[in-house]
């Protein structure tokens, strides 16, 4: 293994590292806080590795990983995620300290499928990289065993995730069968008759099928309410974030790499993918009594503007569909982690706080709190001030540029529908009740640091995104320039 | 001296802003001495600007004074600016005296009412905003004073508010006049866009050279100017609320309803008269309007009991006479007609309001009676006045009324038709008059009477009584202002036949109503006679016909759509998606094998579209 | 410099109410009162610079990189329409404080700091001349002012503001879009991305995409303005709204959608414009006489009162279309006399709830007796809304006429008459509240507070209505401008 | 030597895949459920065998050895949800579980 190889693989190394040393210190001594700091310190040294990673990149490390910008940017958001998740954690599982440390070793793992998801450029490590991902996930989901709602969540992921799992490889074999190659580019190089290839087509149709149940598309997408709504809100909060954001970041990957966007049909079905789930999501999320199911179907809606900006642009230039997928999942990590963050906040693994009765006065009775929540719906629903403004702002940039008018058209009635509901939301807490009777909410610091950051952050970058778009904008050298490193690929 | 005539309209103004500043808390005493004072001061200002006016050469006798530039855009301008030459200062000379004399009666006829205050605030206004509309040097200015005595008008008639019914006189009169100053102000819009002005002078100057006589234009202009000389001018087919305003205070009715506003319609199209000039087909039109009106209200004023009702249907028939003059062109007898019944009319209401004070507000004529023996100052200027109104030699009415008959009788061929016309009106106006005097004056006393008038009641009605006789003498020379129309001696039959015809109605009259030769009642037994009196005593019926055809569809519609069915269709938009989320919600079934089978329509549905589109 | 300050003071001025209520409790008032001293302090300063007849185009410049990603900056300029408009929202401003002195007597801090920031973004959105920024100001001041009907609001509050917040939120959507179109059609003839407004008017664009993105533009503004048909939203938003909060909505909000009629619409698509007139004058004459009658219909007085703005403001877009000098002039005089009249006569209304608890004019009846101050102010501003002459109204109403006449005869004569409807409803107003028998109660007249302000609004109107040429030579360099553009690019 | 065509392979694969996904979707006991998914995925793994072996390529041998993996590791965390499902609800029919919905 090459200096540069091993530089490129640094962050993968000491997360597994970090991984296994809270792992064993569990063993040794079950404390949640030591856990917690040596999972923070984790990924705070993976975060510190990141630049040198970047220094070598764009790389490849032996034809499963490619390790560049585009990669990169995403590692540094699922790892500041991650963190963000932790603290919620350490906050939401307060009451039971020492029973749960278990958690954050699967946060790191599942933290590290994403960064293998992401960087993946071979089919075998796309689906490594996933299942490390989603089966991280199952135990967080069940994560409050002692409750009906989560052991129920767990167990409809598991299922329905190993019925996508299936579809995957399914698909694959039969890509790999008609093709006789794994690895993005080779399977990118021989797109061009890919017409005349029922069976790989097919295959990657499975595959979309795959990857749009796990970013929730509709049709794939009726898992995600009850699932969301079962996961322990800091869960919840990792499932909408970081594992949506890497598959989708795999899919730009998989298919700019596999030249996907040269077949009018896989547009138009990602197109309507789309309208599809926009109109679906936000139409299911109207009338939504529980905060977590809402933001679920809102999850679904988004995933569908987001596939908007990624047909749009794709239509127009690869470096700006990179960048719309980059800035938009930023600005949707970012919101997202502060608004399940703030449920987070005022639940703990006892009782989760979802109903929409819960939030009643809110803004009275703890005004910051409401506050954040507030700036995080209003983020969701792209009003200026915040980040998913000019995320939205992409959105429509691209389309409108595209001339893709229908999509445009459904994204506009999709944001208007959606308003409704958020403001709904925003209209509960600020409702002037009588707070006499209703306890004032206790914020723990943890959790408090956390909101503030990303407050912070959803305005900041709202305000002046131009920095956020420049760490984005860096992502177009996703497949340009000659990667260092080798190639090979399978003898 | 001239350069004051600002302080003209700004005195009444001053007064305005005094009375309604001080929200009442004035000492009673003092409010009257504000309000008729300010009107008082600028009688006498107008007088003295109206020796220093005279004194010019005919020629010389204009003035224009420039206060502030009012508003531009683009290639529009007008000035805040008025202009004086014969014929306004006819107006105001008229409004300002007249008005003094009714603001000082005013003094003892609200003596008593708790918002004196606001009346004399409100009497002010409305003669600042009338010597505007008389003064102005350009259409929108003029236009100000237009509209501004129309909202004095509404504030007056309503101005007993406890009563609904005075406010939907108020309302009413407000709301028809608009209908014809909304014409009025299209004719403004017409006349900028064709004249690229809307100085009075220089439009009708530019009118002159561009537009030849006849042309559609001009006649346009004309007819829209019309619309607003009608309906503030209380003539066909706006004349409906003149006989509801009587609702307000008697000096109103006098002030307002019977001397100065009521006529501003003759003023403007005096104003205007070299835009109708080169619109004889409007003209005509002018005369036949004022022919009709003259003839309708002057049946409708035959069948009236209430004693102000009376008097307004008398109005809209005098005005008859004066546009029936305008439409003959004999501009000036209009003119003279509406200074003479200026103080005729005034003097008839101000009577008519001293006969009412003494009967504690009773006003219908047949409860009156032998009011002659009761209250002899009001029954020998009341006499003076209906002599005036019938026109009956030497007093100033007859010169008046004499000169337009004429007119219209050499007026080219429908001429004859027109004076026949104003002839049967006047034997109208013979007929009515000495029905209400002798019903409300002779006979056996049917009320009470109580004389408590003071001094400032007694007093303008003799100056009012004097006027009337003798106004006719002292007619202002209206040249250059308006084009002197030389009356051409016609036959002296039909001088007589003129002079005599009022006479015929007061024989008439006496017939009917004293010696009883042939009762009213007796008359009421003819087949159909009682349907024509009630359709005369309803004004021709023309309240139902507008109700019908314009305020119940309005109301019904409005009811009808106080919702706003336009909201109707987002309310629409809202259903829809509320059925598309109920619609949806189910397939949220929470069970794990049906969403697996969602997953698998889905794979199957991609696959399908993929791969075999 | 000064254009930045104009925007901030506000904006830092509601900060700083937040916490002023902890202090005293009526602190933030008189901090709110302070604030727009300043403002008015720094927009006579401005008035003073530009003397009585400003001969220059543009007054003041701010101009900064902002997101130089996508060419937008942060430019703000002033003009003589820019700084009536400013002038007219710092005056209502006021009003708007004043109003609330003891209507509201809760939540203080909250309610002056969503005053403040929507008349930072209201002035923010006449100043921006980067149409990115000026989308950005256009959104900002919605959540402000919907949380000022969705908090202090009267019993339907909840679905007024989320209806005024949908409407203006889609409209602005399709706005969004319209910007778009417009810069990037100006980028493939240019090839330089901006936002910028003196850029754009150089835009070259065909009749055909002129047309669609003129017409984004104009449903985002007429739904502002209103007009019919997208004027639903406004009855709602302003019957609810406290009565600062419908000072606000009525006096300076609307004038936004004016504002950008006569900025953006006019300037930006001159051939468009004109093509589109003859729609855009039928739809103003229809706005006029169709909320006339629904005016009529009403018995609540606000909502009898939001009518009348409509058809009010229907006399601007009639203006703005007919696009000569008077039309313009009438439009602009138009916009601040209905600013102040209407303001007034909310301000009203809003004493009248605070004192008989009730909006319905079927209860009132007789106020004349009771309180003549009201009845006398009452009356004063019902004239003046039914276009009294030497009050402001109709010096706007009248020129809009003047104009309209020369370009369109037909539509002028249907539109003038709403000159015959406007007394219907005004007065009914006057018969149905204040005059009638007296009811028996005890209603307190207005104060020495209260007057001072009416007697401020009334000097306003007064003045407009016999000077409005101190106001008219401000906007006279622009309305020729328009008229230039207009003559010079039109068919 | 002669081998079994591919087409012929990838049928089994497609009817074993089948036949997982119909036992999935019409049984409701959860252990059976999860035997289906086991069972598509090996199929997905005879799939990635007859593919390597077309192209004679050790690549499908090594992906049906990730399949095996997956397919361990995601029973195991299965198992252990049941047994709490079980414990909870002392059913394992899996219709039982629709607690969240709408």
């Amino acid at each position: 293994m090459t200096a540069d190889a091993f530089a490129a693989l640094l962050p993968f190394i000491v997360l597994s590292a970090a991984a296994v040393a809270v792992m064993l210190a569990i063993a040794i001594r079950r404390s949640f806080r030591l856990a917690f700091w040596l999972t923070a310190g984790g990924l705070l040294v993976t975060l510190a590795t990141l630049p040198c990673a970047l220094s070598v990149a764009p790389a490849y490390v032996t034809g499963l990983l490619l390790v560049d910008a585009y990669g990169l940017f995403f590692h540094a958001l699922f790892l500041l995620a991650a963190l963000a998740v932790a603290l919620l954690c350490l906050a939401y599982f307060r009451r039971r300290d020492n029973e749960n440390e278990e958690i954050f070793v699967l946060l790191l793992t599942s933290t590290l499928g994403a960064l293998l998801l992401v960087s993946s450029a071979h089919l075998a490590m796309f689906f490594l990289g996933l299942e490390v991902l989603t089966i991280s996930l199952f135990p967080m989901i069940a994560y409050s065993v002692r409750a009906s709602r989560p052991l129920e969540a767990g167990i409809k992921y598991l299922m329905l995730s190993g019925l996508a799992s299936s579809f995957l490889m399914f698909g694959m074999a039969l890509v790999y069968g008609d093709l006789g190659v794994l690895s993005f580019e080779q399977i990118g190089a021989s797109g061009a008759e890919l017409g005349q290839k029922p069976l790989a087509l097919a295959g990657l149709f499975l595959i979309l099928a795959a990857i749009g149940f796990k970013l929730s598309l509709a049709p794939f997408h009726l898992w995600t309410p009850d699932v969301y709504q079962g996961a322990p809100a800091p869960v919840t909060a990792f499932l909408a974030t970081v594992s949506k954001a890497s598959v989708f970041a795999l899919l730009l990957r998989f298919f700019t790499t596999v030249h996907a966007e040269r077949s009018e049909t896989f547009l138009c079905v990602l197109g309507l993918l789309a309208v599809v789930s926009i109109l679906a999501g936000n139409l299911l999320a109207l009338l939504q009594d529980s905060l977590k199911r809402l933001l679920a179907y809102s999850s679904i809606a988004h995933m569908g503007y987001l596939m908007v900006g990624f047909v749009a642009a794709g239509l127009l230039r690869r470096d700006l569909q990179a960048e719309t997928i980059a800035f938009y999942l930023a600005a949707y990590t970012l919101t997202s982690l502060a608004a399940f963050g703030a449920i987070s906040a005022i639940s703990d693994d006892a009782r989760e706080s979802d109903r929409l009765s819960d939030y009643t006065g809110l803004f009275w009775r703890s005004p910051w709190l409401a506050a954040v929540l507030m700036l995080s719906l209003l983020s969701l629903a792209g009003i200026p001030l915040t980040v998913g403004f000019v995320g939205k702002f992409y959105v429509f940039a691209a389309g409108v540029q595209a001339e893709t008018w229908p999509l445009v058209t459904t994204v506009v009635v999709g944001s208007g529908i959606g308003i409704y509901y958020y403001l709904r939301v925003v209209l509960a807490m600020i409702r002037t009740v009588d707070t006499a009777f209703l306890p004032a909410q206790s914020l723990h610091p943890a959790a408090g640091l956390v909101l503030a950051v990303l407050a912070a952050l959803v305005l900041g970058a709202g305000l002046f995104p131009q920095t956020l778009i420049d760490a984005a904008s860096q992502t177009p050298q996703i497949s340009a320039g000659a990667p260092k490193g080798n190639r090979h690929s399978a003898p | 001296m001239l350069n004051l005539l600002w302080l003209v309209p700004f005195m009444p103004l001053a007064g305005f802003l005094i009375l309604t500043a001080s929200e009442g808390r004035l000492p009673r005493a003092y409010v009257p001495w504000i309000g008729a004072g300010s009107v008082g001061l600028s009688a006498a200002l107008a007088a003295s600007l109206a020796f220093e006016l005279l004194a010019l050469a005919p020629e010389a006798r204009v003035f224009r004074q420039t206060l502030w530039h009012w508003m531009a855009a683009g290639d529009f301008g007008v000035d805040f600016a008025f202009y004086l030459d014969a014929l306004s200062l006819n107006m105001l000379l008229v409004v300002t005296g007249v008005g003094f004399l009714i603001h000082v009666y005013s003094a003892g006829y609200m003596a008593d009412d708790p918002s004196m205050a606001r009346f004399f605030a409100y009497m002010n206004l409305f003669v600042f905003a009338m010597l505007i509309l008389v003064l102005a040097d350009n259409l929108p200015l003029l236009y100000l004073g237009w509209e501004g005595v129309g909202l004095c008008s509404y504030l007056l008639i309503g101005f007993w508010y406890e009563k609904p019914e005075n406010g939907y006189a108020a309302r009413k009169a407000f709301v028809v006049t608009r209908v014809g100053d909304t014409a009025m102000a299209l004719g403004l819009f017409l006349m900028f866009s064709q004249l690229g002005t809307l100085d009075i002078q220089e439009a009708m100057a530019r009118a002159s050279t561009q537009w030849p006589a006849g042309s559609a234009l001009p006649t346009a202009a004309a007819l829209l100017l019309l619309g607003g000389a009608v309906g503030k001018s209380a003539q066909l087919p706006l004349q409906v609320w003149l006989p509801d305003a009587m609702a307000g205070p008697t000096p109103i009715s006098a002030l307002i309803h019977a001397a100065t506003m009521v006529t501003a319609g003759v003023y403007l199209i005096a104003r205007t008269h070299a835009l109708f000039a080169l619109a004889p087909e409007v003209q005509t039109l002018v005369a036949a309007i004022g022919a009709i009106t003259l003839l309708m209200s002057g049946f409708s004023a035959l069948t009236q009991t209430d004693i102000k009702r009376i008097l307004a249907y008398s109005t809209i028939s005098q005005i008859g006479y004066m546009f029936l003059a305008l439409g003959v062109g004999a501009w000036s007898a209009a003119i003279f007609h509406l200074t003479t019944h200026a103080f005729f009319k005034a003097l008839l209401f101000l009577g008519a309001g001293a006969v009412i004070l003494s009967l504690h507000h009773e006003q219908d004529i047949f409860r009156m009676g032998g009011l002659r023996r009761s209250l002899p100052l009001v029954f020998w200027t009341f006499i003076v006045g209906l002599a005036a109104l019938v026109a009956l030699p030497f007093t100033s009415g007859y010169y008046s009324k004499h000169e337009i008959l004429l007119s219209a009788y050499g007026s080219g061929a429908a001429g004859p038709w027109l004076w026949a016309a104003g002839t049967a009106g006047a034997i109208l106006t013979g007929l009515y008059s000495t029905r209400l005097l002798l019903v409300a004056f002779f006979g056996t006393e049917r009320t009470q009477a109580h004389s408590h008038y003071g001094s400032n009641i007694g007093v303008p009605l003799v100056v009012l009584a004097i006027l009337s006789l003798a106004g006719g003498l002292a007619k202002l020379p209206l040249f250059p202002a308006l084009p002197e129309t030389g009356t051409e001696e016609t036959g002296g039959s039909i001088g007589l036949a003129t002079t005599a015809a009022p006479f015929l109605g007061v024989a008439i009259g006496y017939l009917v109503y004293r010696t009883g030769t042939a009762s009213a009642e007796a008359l009421l037994q003819l087949p159909g006679a009682e349907t024509l009196r009630r359709l005369w005593f309803s004004g021709w019926g023309m309240d139902w016909v507008y109700d019908r055809l314009f305020v119940f569809p309005f109301i019904a519609l409005a009811r009808l759509n106080k919702g706003d069915a336009v909201d109707r269709l987002y309310q629409g938009i809202v259903a829809l998606t509320r059925l598309g989320h109920c619609m949806l919600v189910p397939t949220q079934t929470g069970q794990l094998r049906r969403y697996a089978a969602g997953m698998l329509f889905g794979a199957a549905l991609i696959l399908a579209l993929g791969v075999w589109s | 410099m000064i254009l930045l300050w104009l925007i901030l003071v506000p904006f830092i001025g509601g900060l700083l109410s937040l916490p002023a209520r902890r202090w005293r409790d009526y602190a933030p008032r008189w901090l709110a009162l302070a604030a727009l001293a300043v403002d008015a302090v720094l927009v006579l300063t401005l008035f003073a610079d530009t003397g009585a007849a400003p001969k220059t185009d543009w007054l003041a410049q701010v101009d900064w990189a902002w997101i130089p990603r996508f060419g937008i900056r942060f430019h703000l300029a002033l003009d003589g329409l820019s700084l009536l408009l400013v002038g007219l929202t710092v005056f209502l401003g006021f009003a708007a404080v004043l109003c609330s002195w003891t209507e509201i007597r809760e939540r203080q801090g909250f309610f002056h700091f969503n005053l403040l920031w929507t008349l930072a973004g209201v002035i923010g959105v006449f100043l921006a001349l980067d149409l990115f920024l000026f989308f950005f100001f256009w959104e900002v001041m919605l959540i402000p002012m919907y949380l000022l009907i969705g908090i202090w609001g009267h019993e339907n509050r909840a679905y007024a503001a989320m209806k005024f917040f949908i409407f203006t939120q889609v409209s602005g959507l399709l706005m969004l879009i319209a910007i778009l179109a417009l810069v990037f059609l100006h980028y493939q003839t240019t090839r330089s991305l901006s936002f910028d407004y003196f850029e754009l008017l150089e835009a070259d664009l065909y009749p055909g995409a002129a047309r669609w993105i003129m017409l984004g533009f104009f449903v985002a503004f007429t739904v502002k303005l209103p007009a019919i048909p997208f004027h639903t939203w406004l009855p709602d938003a302003h019957t609810q709204a406290p009565t600062g909060g419908s000072v606000l909505l009525a006096g300076v909000l609307l004038k936004t959608g004016a504002y950008g009629l006569l900025r953006f619409v006019i300037p930006l698509f001159p051939g468009a414009a004109q093509d589109f007139a003859p729609v855009a004058m039928t739809l103003g004459a229809v706005s006029i006489l169709y909320a006339a009658k629904l005016a009529f219909a009403q018995t609540d007085i606000k909502r009898l009162i939001a009518y009348t703005s409509i058809s009010h403001m229907g006399f601007v877009l009639l203006g703005v279309f007919a696009g000569n000098a008077q039309a313009l002039q009438g439009a602009v005089m138009t916009m601040l006399a209905h600013g102040v009249s209407a303001a007034a006569l909310f301000m009203v209304a809003g004493a009248l709830q605070e004192r008989l608890h009730t909006r319905d004019m079927d209860k009132m009846g007789g106020l004349w007796t009771l309180a003549p101050r009201i009845g006398a102010i009452t009356l004063f501003f019902s004239v003046a809304a039914l276009g009294m002459p030497g009050l402001g109204n109709f010096v706007g109403e009248f020129l809009v006429l003047l104009g309209s006449f020369r370009v369109d005869t037909a539509i002028t004569a249907f539109a003038a008459i709403g000159l015959i409807l406007a007394p219907v409803y005004a007065l009914y107003v006057m018969q149905r509240a204040f005059h009638g028998p007296a009811s028996p109660c005890e209603v307190r007249d207005f104060g020495i507070r209260e007057m001072g302000m009416m007697l401020c609004l009334i000097a306003a109107t007064a003045w407009m209505g016999l000077h409005p040429q101190s106001m008219l030579a401000y906007t006279d360099a622009r309305v020729n401008g328009l008229t230039r553009t207009l003559a010079q690019r039109g068919p | 030597m002669a081998s079994i065509p591919f087409e012929h392979a990838l049928l089994l694969a497609s009817v074993l895949f089948a036949l997982g996904l119909v036992a999935l979707l019409i049984r409701r006991n959860l252990i059976v459920m999860l035997m289906s998914v086991e069972i598509m995925l090996n199929a997905a793994g005879l799939a990635f065998i007859a593919a390597g072996s077309r192209w004679g390529q050790p690549d499908g041998q090594v992906m049906f050895l990730l399949v095996l993996t997956l397919a361990a590791a995601e029973v195991g965390v299965g198992l252990g949800l049941v047994l709490q499902i079980y414990r909870r609800y002392k059913t394992l029919d899996v219709d039982r579980l629709s607690e969240m919905q709408g």
